[in-house]
């Protein structure tokens, strides 16, 4: 079958890609995950200056999930365009990078910067940083704020190249954020970012982590990214979604599809298995061709089809082991009613 | 009615075995087979304490033996069907199990001796062999009829036979015994044993359809329904179905507390997956 | 130790309660927790009719969670009144009543129903439902609605009788929600609620649920609420909280109480473990010893507690196997410098 | 430096016992030890499939057999710390394990015929048998000081008494060996030894005090540091303490691509634990 997607104009090979932060810019992957044979490369979020981020421990194992704190430590976009974005083109892979700022004005400078940085075929504007201009709010939080990054950054972003913005699940209503960005100018969004959590060390009696809190990550959230993947494309079925949040398995990753993503990122997953992205990508293409699906575009969604509305394809091996219902039910003979006894013990 | 309270032990594996499609697992669990009576079922925790599957898995109560060289032990049989089961078909003997039960409603037997038809598919015939203990220990005949997809899936052929005599079995394929369900298979059997009653125990489209010819030829019938469950005792409400009540009144009956076993006629076949509008407490 | 606690003016003789919808009203609970030894019961919410709820399936499990849309079915508070709560006086037990309903009327028709109820002792008031009279906002998304409902059933409640807010954590920004609610006359909060989720069926191609959406809870979204109860325990100090979400061990309520919870419910860990509360409790009673804490009030917020202080409690054992660090370090000879090679293979 | 790729293989338990505190785990698992270099590590996969433990645990590498009956083996010590470990600590011969490796650093060695002093604290050890072989291929003189809080604790000391005759062993309370910390002995074992480099494995606080030791003698010392993981192979962030870089400039780096094998001297262990002010890309 066809794995292309896309995601606005940005055309994939097929719809398996990292998650930012989750395989910096794919060097340290390509032993376990060859970087050209991915979707893409969505890089770690890039600022205008280096950031050293924050103390440790940066941290935590949680059941089915993980905590960090990382606070954005990357070389700063300087050497990111040096260094990175040279050696995924060298190898033919593609890029999503990911930017970040704390003003309005770090994020258009930042796109201004990469506008015609090799590999690039998507901008994904993360915005769950805290806006130094407004005491420190999350842009994500808000849907105003957001639009405002997302327009600066799609003015200074070349035609051909989509501008992707990252949205947080803690807000009351992802569907007006996502709305407010789409309105603003981006060409697809990507859902979702960590979840507002922290863990407390029973031992030492504080927070675990050095930044206290922590994004929530792993296949414990999943549940949550699905659910926002459904609203936004139930509201903007138009808008292309990157979807992430807990992908494992290829089964996770159909989820996602079904539900309104063109394309997933694998995240957390890479830590436990550095392969993970590439495995993903071979269990997916099986399942789909297992549903009898052509091509990826025709699953986007497909899980928001009307009830009673079903599928010619194939259906898969029933998992009862007990016999199917019986066409046709022996008639009454009349014999005459009987009652068991009641409970006698 | 009055049940023993169910309790939650630390089970043993004693031993774990293929019988056809399935896993015989015998389990020392102390104060649990002591209690049971036939059709309650048990709920295993699977996967360990550090695995990301909380809920328990329940099984029939295949046998329950109080006492023995074990302070009671207990069997059930397990299909392959998730993660849960795929990892209770792994237990190696010396693997130590936390159990809960006896759990939910056991059959109800007939006051009087009356020649019964015990119908089981897959599985399901599992509980089937300790209810004809019990029926014949009132006297009243018990007779099999087993039915599956394929052959591997019949569960106790050979001790259907050993304690009933003839056994009929059918296969969705005929690869197998008479080919077709169950139900397609029933009026025969009906004729044939002369049953009074039928019990089954089975997937819910069988469940349905033996009940529908049970119930034409005005025989009363006992189910033993399979609901998915998350808490097994009652507590959590997820394991609901559509079920008349003496009073006529529908309600979203539990059928882990309330079932598994049911009256065939008070099951709402028809509106399972659904909530009617007029059950009790319906949304308007 | 002294286990005792309490939540506002409700003492309760220990701090592990069950929560809303995951111990019915403690009947069945009883053969493995019995219901007078846990700190109270709280019982499964109960509505002005009978209600039977969603269709099935109402339930997934996830990752170290589940999703459930049972839908609130709950027989109604006159079969409540008749049946559950003087079962729980009966022995002894105390209850934490949890109300919902559909618009401010309904909540205050039934504190008032409830308000010399036998066994109360505080009403839990779950918010997160849909508002029929607001196109089926959630009162809990919105702190003005949120602050109605308190206030209603503030007004029908004995003074005795603490009325707890029920929060959800699906909010951008939960400590407002939270003041709103105290602002409004709840004199203390349970935090959280499940967190709206979904799962799609890789082999049907639809949600799994009935509901479509479901409420995710258990272990998977611990690290969430912990930082709901720091993040409100750190706005508003005085406010007792009931802290709930993914409580399966001594150690997990403990995460509570130093977070700043006064006391916790063990929600989906029961049906795992049906003794389960009474297992935390005691598994709670032990490290708090271990520690050195005298009683509970000792222990609640103590994370939060500037850096640097300590308690003079006896350490608990070091998990490193190594040596500790020296007290005194040999000084030097004055020896050459002399450098390694560099690495040559 | 030009290291070898790592690679990820399904390994198999070819053997697991007790030695003293730890666990000793040798695993059939090609193409890792080939490739591997001393103080290089392993991360592996703990808790099965289903388990609610995501992130791999980081083990030094032992011993690494290239060739031999199976196809390449790997030996790990394992202390019991936490969940991970644990479970590791239970696993059967036939069990299969997902393993990541050669990863980090290894320890360089001398150009030249050097003395060197190997400083192991508990489990730390363990890199250092290979290591000591390593440096006796060139012709170094390598002797062991080994310290831990108990007897029990201390890993290896009939190896090293095999290879390096005479051993000091410290004991943080004396109830075996000398009295005190490893860093304590250290003064009279550089005059004993006449070593002219230290290399040193263990609990941070340890490092950091053996290599002010050897700095004061005005040795150079090779620490493996010890930081928390999430994914091992450098691509989360989430291991890194403060070093200098050769350009005299402090970076947050990585301890499992640019470490776990730091000189002493480069790491800011005053600032462990914080971004200090003058680190790159420090928030003002
Ligand atoms: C009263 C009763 C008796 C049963 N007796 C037997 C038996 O004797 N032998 C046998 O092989 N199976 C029996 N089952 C079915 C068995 O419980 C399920 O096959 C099993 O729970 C599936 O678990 P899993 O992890 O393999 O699947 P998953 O799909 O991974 O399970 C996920 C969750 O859904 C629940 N669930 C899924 N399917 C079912 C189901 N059919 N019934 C209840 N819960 C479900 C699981 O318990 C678990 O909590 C019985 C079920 C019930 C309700
Ligand atoms: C380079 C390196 C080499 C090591 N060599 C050995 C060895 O030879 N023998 C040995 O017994 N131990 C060694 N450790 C420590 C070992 O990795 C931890 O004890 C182990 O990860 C703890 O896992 P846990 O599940 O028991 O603890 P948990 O606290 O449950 O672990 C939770 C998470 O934190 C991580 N984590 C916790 N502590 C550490 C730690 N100290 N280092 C790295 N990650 C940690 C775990 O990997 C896991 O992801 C080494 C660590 C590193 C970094
Ligand atoms: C260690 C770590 C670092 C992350 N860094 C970033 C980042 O720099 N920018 C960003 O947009 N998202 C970042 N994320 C979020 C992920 O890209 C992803 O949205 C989230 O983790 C959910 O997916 P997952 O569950 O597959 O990991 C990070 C996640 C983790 C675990
Ligand atoms: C099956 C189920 C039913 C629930 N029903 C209710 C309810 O009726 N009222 C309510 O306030 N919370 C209800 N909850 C939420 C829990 O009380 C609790 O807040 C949440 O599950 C988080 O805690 P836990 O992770 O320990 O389960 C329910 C949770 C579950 C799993
Ligand atoms: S499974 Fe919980 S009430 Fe039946
Ligand atoms: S552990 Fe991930 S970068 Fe080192």
């Amino acid at each position: 079958m066809n794995l292309a997607t896309s995601l606005g104009a940005a055309a994939l090979p097929n719809p398996v890609l990292t998650a930012s932060g989750c395989a910096a810019a794919g060097r340290e992957l390509e032993p376990f995950a060859p970087v050209a044979s991915l979707g893409a490369v969505v890089t770690k979020s890039v600022t205008l200056r280096p950031r050293a981020g924050r103390p440790t421990p940066r941290m935590a194992e949680t059941p089915s999930g993980m905590l960090n704190s990382i606070g954005l430590q990357n070389p700063g976009v300087a050497a990111f365009l040096a260094h990175d974005l040279p050696w995924l083109a060298e190898r033919g892979a593609r890029a999503v990078v990911s930017i970040a700022g704390g003003s309005v004005a770090d994020y258009a400078a930042l796109a201004a910067r990469l506008a015609d940085a090799p590999a690039l075929v998507a901008l994904e504007v993360n915005i769950s940083c805290p806006n130094v201009e407004s005491r420190g709010e999350v842009f994500a939080c808000d849907p105003l704020a957001a639009s405002r990054v997302v327009a600066a950054v799609r003015a200074e972003t070349p035609a051909g190249i989509p501008v992707l913005a990252k949205l947080s699940p803690d807000v009351t209503d992802i569907v007006s954020v996502a709305r407010a960005c789409v309105d603003a100018g981006a060409d697809g969004l990507t859902l979702i970012n960590t979840l507002l959590g922290m863990v407390i060390d029973p031992v030492t009696l504080r927070p675990r982590l050095g930044g206290v809190t922590g994004g929530l990550s792993g296949p414990a959230i999943r549940p949550v990214a699905v659910r926002c993947v459904w609203q936004v494309h139930a509201a903007l079925p138009a808008v292309p979604i990157l979807g992430a949040g807990g992908i494992r398995t290829g089964a996770d990753a159909l989820e996602f599809l079904l539900a309104g993503a063109s394309a997933v990122s694998v995240g957390t997953a890479v830590f436990g298995d550095p392969s993970a992205p590439v495995r993903v990508l071979a269990e997916l293409s099986e399942l789909l061709a297992g549903h009898g699906f052509g091509s990826v575009g025709e699953v986007v969604g497909y899980a928001h089809r009307p009830a009673g509305e079903e599928r010619p394809a194939p259906p898969p091996p029933a998992p009862d082991p007990g016999p199917a219902p019986p066409m046709s039910v022996g008639a009454g003979s009349g014999r005459p009613a009987w009652r068991l006894g009641g409970e006698d013990w | 009615m009055i049940r023993a309270t169910p309790v939650q032990v630390r089970g043993e594996v004693l031993a774990r075995r293929r019988v056809g499609a399935y896993h015989l697992i015998e389990i020392a669990a102390g104060g649990i087979a002591e209690r049971s009576r036939p059709g309650q079922f048990v709920a295993l925790s699977v996967g360990g304490p550090l695995s990301s599957m909380l809920l328990r898995r329940s099984f029939a109560l295949y046998r329950a033996t109080p006492v023995g060289a074990y302070s009671g032990t207990v069997q059930i049989v397990v299909g392959v069907h998730g993660r849960g089961t795929e990892w209770l078909a792994a237990v190696r003997p010396g693997d130590s199990l936390d159990v809960v039960g006896p759990l939910g409603t056991p059959f109800r037997l007939p006051s009087a001796p009356t020649p019964c038809l015990l119908v089981g598919g897959g599985y399901g015939s599992a509980p089937l062999f300790s209810l004809a203990d019990a029926l014949r220990a009132r006297e009243c005949r018990a007779e099999f009829l087993l039915g599956a997809g394929t052959h591997e899936r019949i569960f106790g052929e050979l001790e259907a036979k050993r304690t009933a005599g003839a056994v009929t079995v059918t296969t969705d394929d005929g690869s197998y015994g008479r080919r077709g369900t169950v139900a397609d298979a029933l009026p025969d059997e009906i004729e044939r044993t002369g049953a009074q009653a039928v019990y089954a125990c089975g997937p819910m489209p069988m469940l349905r359809a033996v009940g529908a010819v049970a119930a034409s030829y005005g025989l009363p019938c006992q189910v033993a329904v399979e609901e998915s469950m998350a808490c097994g005792i009652g507590v959590c409400m997820t394991c609901v179905l559509p079920v008349v009540g003496e009073d006529g009144v529908t309600r979203m009956s539990r059928s882990c507390v309330e079932g598994p076993v049911f009256d065939h006629e008070r099951v709402r076949w028809d509106d399972v997956g659904t909530v009617p509008a007029d059950t009790l407490g319906a949304a308007l």
